[in-house]
């Protein structure tokens, strides 16, 4: 991809700023602007009523709207705050969510950095989420930031494990870490997807996976879940104890940082899944552009089932925050320490079993 | 100076500063959030280096792991944010001397390495395949008893967090 | 099930004299007058006692009785004889299905009644109000301070009839 | 080197009076270890109004629009509370058609009433959607009311004597419909809420009330029910017409966890809603004709005397104690508000419990902070 952007800009410093700024200005801020419309209809209509409908058509400006009302904010620091490390927070915990579209893969052309320890890298940078949060909450002196930042650090770092234990288990079976290798190799068809064993390319072996993986989908979404602080564990701002959590004090952009980061977290989680489970940018049905002999169709249709899948998880973990009440943090913690771990070292002794067969 | 170059000094720039930041921070809490960029840079290092994976290591252990339970031990103690930590010194002889020392250490070790400065032959290689490979092979012993350390530490930990029945 | 008559009787025998009287000439309901320092004790009793089970006190209410008298003694100098605060206290069985209503009366000068809160609960707040609305001491209370009024008010105790609207309060200008 | 014992200091959380999840202006003086509560203080007294005091003021039909504002969310139950105890008072008897109205609109009130607890409680959990679920249906009973006497809130309907107005001629087609619609919206809320997984687990085992300390603290309505003691003044001490409807007393069962816990306080509601319905479907058929203005006295002038009256309103009972002194004035008017003694509880339920569950306490207990200041 860098190639490209060197070709026309003809100097690779300019191309590689263009290229990290890509997916910034590209798709993520078009798509928190989107997701927050899609959150409030979506939640909306699940609760039968219409949601916003003022600002243009059925309400779709109604984010922009928003976004200009923040803008204009006036930018509140509480006197007894910590100025810069409250001010630093919200940019902090944006690099942690921002840094990890580098390495996802979005179209077989187009991937930030095709680093081999790709879907590692992802597991690392969102540490800079955790410190910005205690950092946002410790300097906010607001026992109710604090507390949210605790909780959220608690969280973040528990539910790291059982991620990391799935994540080792997809590793396992496709040896690699790579995320763009993992989605070439779920390529053509569904069945080749890794949620259908097909990372343990055919016969018995694959049909064996099938629950294995199934089971493994299933923690990774849970504790990805977990990790964005997405209902049923919103712990961190559960806004019925906590007020707002660790975002209590802030206002106006810097608020607005925290948003963006949390919606383009929410993006982040649904493409590993989708990347790791269900083929990554691969078509289901095979592609356009090969049945109709325009090789540069391909890369585009990648990108497209690439975010409609990924939407298509952004969805559901909408529909799951509107649906279900939340834990309690010390449950949050069980159901993480006592049985996503365990379940997920089991899972990864059978996977690794069924795999040497 | 080509373009790794630069980002090469940066990094070390922002090692050295948020380094030096940590130590004369009067404020604890200050101290242990620039350690973030402190790792952050040495990071950066490793990336240079070719040693992608020690550089994912280094933010997942000390930023995940290790910058984060310091930063819960230094706000979980609530009083020390006020504690005024004096960073002036306070035996000027014996730190000379040692500082002298360690720097000769350094220096004398600068000299006598013999530095490997030719380009790496593929930027792109990797160095997990090799990592792991010996791990399970030449170390596989010292693993595994980093393993059962880490498991009983893991132990002793938790029965020492155990709330106690009344 | 008794009659509140019968309780009256009950209590006169086991208390003697700390039962002051029987207030009956009211339409409605009627009270045993208790002498204010006996009303724990008896109040005891009435929840202990086999045959009355009071477990529930449903409401413990401060009154204001306004009844000040001004008289002209034989100089023809004006004595104003202080009025009275009454508590009232409306007890019910749940289990025996009985109800019957105490009261117990103090001067305005020296309102002290001896707290329940330890037989029932419920007059914890009770009191709390009755002491914060009329400024009578319940002697024993574990946590007597005021409940609905700010903790510095110093104007009085609202509830009086003779209670005036202060013009400030902490230095702010009190609207009406 | 000398070594100290570790000391480790109690945290202080203010929770309130501005905090979403109070339920009103009440303040929490939380005291903490780590988030594990050791004491409880409530503040309250921010939403005094006076109403004692201002009802020495009024005359009696002058103080119904006042019990509207005590606890708003129930509205009618307060001035059928209130018009029953001055009635007593003077030894009025209202019509059949009264009566029945009222014994409607109570009942319609105490699904309001519920239906507001317990969306709010889905909130306080962390359940948003149950909560419009909720608030839509009382839509519906709040149209009922507005169609019968203008008001959506505070109706000012019951008065001493009778009613303010006659029912609408739709009222009783609709108020059937209505009972029709709201039937299976009960079981959905079950299906949303109430046997969610995730609610039984926050709910359950939580703020336990033991049927003795309920009794000892006062607690009643939903609250003493839930923690296993049939008792419901609609039966126990009938008022109004009461005595002629077929209806059960739902009580706590321990079902997902210990009686008397959150979920069962929860829960009684819930069925008590059903029986509401059950009520309501047997009076709309039974109305008589009549004039409801027929035993409204010209002058409300009570005999020298006093009275305690109370009635079973959503959250308890509501307690009226009047001393007259035979002016138009009431000479002492004192409400036993049943959200008053019910939050008096809290600190007893909510010691060693998570920050959390204290949310998940004060949520169960439904206080209406208009009535515990008054």
């Amino acid at each position: 991809m860098y190639d490209i952007l060197t070709n026309i800009f003809g100097n690779q410093i300019v191309a590689y700023i263009i290229g990290a700024a890509l997916p910034l200005f590209v798709w993520i801020l078009p798509f928190v602007l989107f997701a927050v419309l899609g959150e409030r209809k979506v939640s909306a209509h699940m609760q039968d009523r219409l949601g916003p409908m003022r600002v243009g058509y059925h309400g779709i400006l109604q984010t922009v709207a928003d976004l200009l009302k923040l803008l204009q904010k006036e930018d509140i620091v509480t006197p007894a705050a910590d100025r810069k490390l409250f001010n630093l927070a919200p940019y902090i915990v944006f690099l942690g969510s921002y840094a990890a579209f580098a390495a996802i893969p979005f179209s077989s052309i187009y991937i930030g950095s095709g680093i081999e320890v790709g879907i590692f890298y992802i597991l690392a940078v969102s540490s800079f989420v955790v410190v910005g949060i205690l950092m946002g909450g410790w300097a906010s002196d607001n026992k109710y930031s604090l507390l949210g930042a605790m909780r959220s650090a608690a969280q973040i770092v528990s539910y790291e494990i059982p991620t990391a234990i799935v994540v080792l288990t997809l590793v396992m079976l496709t040896g690699t870490l790579n995320l763009n290798t993992i989605s070439q190799q779920q390529t053509a068809y569904f069945w080749n997807w890794n949620i259908l064993g097909g990372a343990a390319g055919s016969g018995i072996t694959q049909i064996l996976l099938i629950p294995f993986m199934v089971i493994a989908f299933v923690i990774l979404f849970i504790s990805t879940l977990a990790e964005v602080n997405r209902t049923p564990f919103d712990i961190p701002e559960a806004e019925s104890e906590l007020v707002a959590g660790f975002h209590t004090e802030y206002s106006g952009m810097k608020f607005a940082m925290f948003f963006l980061s949390e919606y383009a977290n929410m993006f982040a989680v649904s493409a590993i899944v989708v990347t790791l489970f269900f083929g990554g940018y691969q078509s289901p049905f095979g592609y356009l552009g090969n049945s109709l002999g325009i090789p540069w169709l391909i890369p585009v249709e990648q990108l497209f089932w690439f975010l409609a899948k990924g939407v298509f998880f952004v969805f559901v973990q909408m529909w799951l925050r509107w649906t279900l009440p939340r834990l309690r943090v010390d449950q949050l913690m069980t159901v993480c320490w006592k049985y996503l771990i365990p379940y997920a070292v089991f899972n990864l002794l059978i996977v690794g079993i069924i795999s040497l067969l | 100076m080509n373009l790794y170059d630069i980002i090469f000094y940066l990094f070390a720039a922002i090692t050295i500063i948020s380094g030096f930041a940590v130590v004369s921070s009067k404020n604890i809490v200050h101290a242990a959030f620039n350690l973030l960029f402190t790792f952050f840079g040495v990071t950066g290092i490793y990336v240079l280096l070719g040693a992608d994976f020690i550089a994912v290591v280094q933010v997942i252990v000390y930023i995940g792991g290790i910058l984060i339970l310091l930063l819960f031990g230094v706000m979980l103690t609530n009083k020390i944010t006020s504690v005024d930590i004096k960073s002036g010194t306070l035996h000027v002889i014996p730190a000379v001397l040692g500082v002298g020392i360690f720097a000769g250490v350094l220096i004398s070790l600068m000299y006598t390495t013999n530095w490997k400065t030719s380009v790496l032959s593929d930027p792109g290689n990797t160095t997990i395949y090799n990592l792991g490979k010996l791990l399970i092979t030449d170390y596989v012993l010292i693993f595994e008893l980093l393993g059962i350390l880490l498991l009983v530490a893991l132990i002793g930990a938790a029965s020492i967090a155990r709330r106690e029945k009344d | 099930m008794m009659k509140p008559e019968e309780i009256f009787e009950l209590l006169k025998q086991k208390f003697d004299d700390k039962i002051i009287g029987f207030e009956n000439e009211l339409p409605v309901d009627s009270y045993i007058v208790v002498n204010p320092l006996a009303i724990k004790e008896v109040s005891k009793f009435l929840r202990d006692n086999e045959q009355l089970k009071f477990d529930s006190l449903m409401c413990l209410s401060g009154v204001d009785d306004a009844n000040e008298k001004k008289t002209k003694d034989e100089e023809g100098n004006e004595v104003i004889e202080k009025g009275t605060l009454s508590v009232y206290y409306h007890l019910h069985s749940i289990e025996l299905g009985h109800k019957v209503n105490l009261k117990v009366s103090v001067s305005v000068d020296n309102p002290n009644v001896e707290s329940v809160e330890s037989i029932w609960r419920t007059a914890d707040w009770h009191e709390r109000e009755a002491y914060d609305m009329f400024g009578i001491v319940f002697l024993n209370h574990p946590d007597l301070r005021r409940i609905l009024m700010p903790e510095d008010w110093e104007a009085g105790h609202p509830l009086r009839k003779d209670y005036k609207n202060p013009e400030f309060y902490n230095g702010m200008r009190v609207p009406y | 080197m000398e070594t100290k014992t570790l000391k480790t200091e109690e945290l202080i959380l203010n929770m309130g009076p501005q905090h979403p999840s109070t339920h009103g202006v009440l303040r929490l003086e939380l005291e903490l270890e780590g988030e594990l509560i050791v004491n409880v203080k409530p503040h309250i007294g921010y939403l005094h109004r006076c109403f004692e005091k201002h009802a020495e003021a009024m005359t009696y039909p002058q103080v119904v629009p006042y019990t509207d504002r005590m606890d708003y969310l129930a509205s009618m139950s307060n001035n059928l509370g209130y018009a029953i105890a001055v009635e007593r008072l003077m030894g009025i008897k209202v019509p059949e058609r009264v009566e029945y109205i009222r014994v409607i609109m109570a009942e319609l009130q105490r699904i309001a009433s519920h239906l507001v607890a317990l969306g709010t409680y889905g909130v306080d959990i962390g359940a948003f959607t149950p909560f419009l679920y909720c608030f839509r249906d009382r839509e519906k009973i709040l149209s009922l009311f507005e169609m019968t006497c203008g008001a959506r809130l505070l109706y000012n309907y019951i008065w001493v004597g009778g009613l303010s107005h006659d029912i609408h001629p739709d009222f009783v087609r609709l108020t059937k419909e209505f009972v029709e619609y709201f039937r299976p919206k009960i079981v959905e809320l079950n299906e949303l809420l109430s046997f969610n997984k995730i609610f039984i687990e926050r709910t359950a085992n939580i703020g336990i009330l033991p049927l003795d300390t309920a009794i000892n603290y006062g607690v009643t309505g939903p609250m003493l029910r839930a923690s296993g003691l049939k008792w419901d003044l609609r039966k126990n001490d009938p008022y109004s017409i009461y005595d002629r409807f077929d209806f059960d007393i739902p009580v706590g069962e321990g079902e997902k966890g210990t009686v008397g816990d959150s979920w069962d306080r929860y829960f009684v509601r819930v069925q008590e809603m059903e029986q509401s319905l059950r009520i309501v479907e047997q009076a709309i058929d039974q109305i008589p004709e009549g004039n409801v203005h027929e035993a409204v006295p010209k002058r409300v002038k009570p005999p020298k005397g006093s009275i305690y009256s109370r009635v079973e309103n959503p959250k308890g009972e509501l307690g009226f104690f009047i001393i007259s002194d035979g002016s138009v004035n009431p000479f002492r008017m004192k409400v036993r508000g049943p959200s008053f003694v019910n939050l008096s509880v809290l600190n007893e339920i909510s010691k060693g419990h998570l920050v959390a569950d204290l949310i998940a306490i004060l949520g169960s207990t439904d206080i209406v902070l208009g009535e515990v200041d008054r």
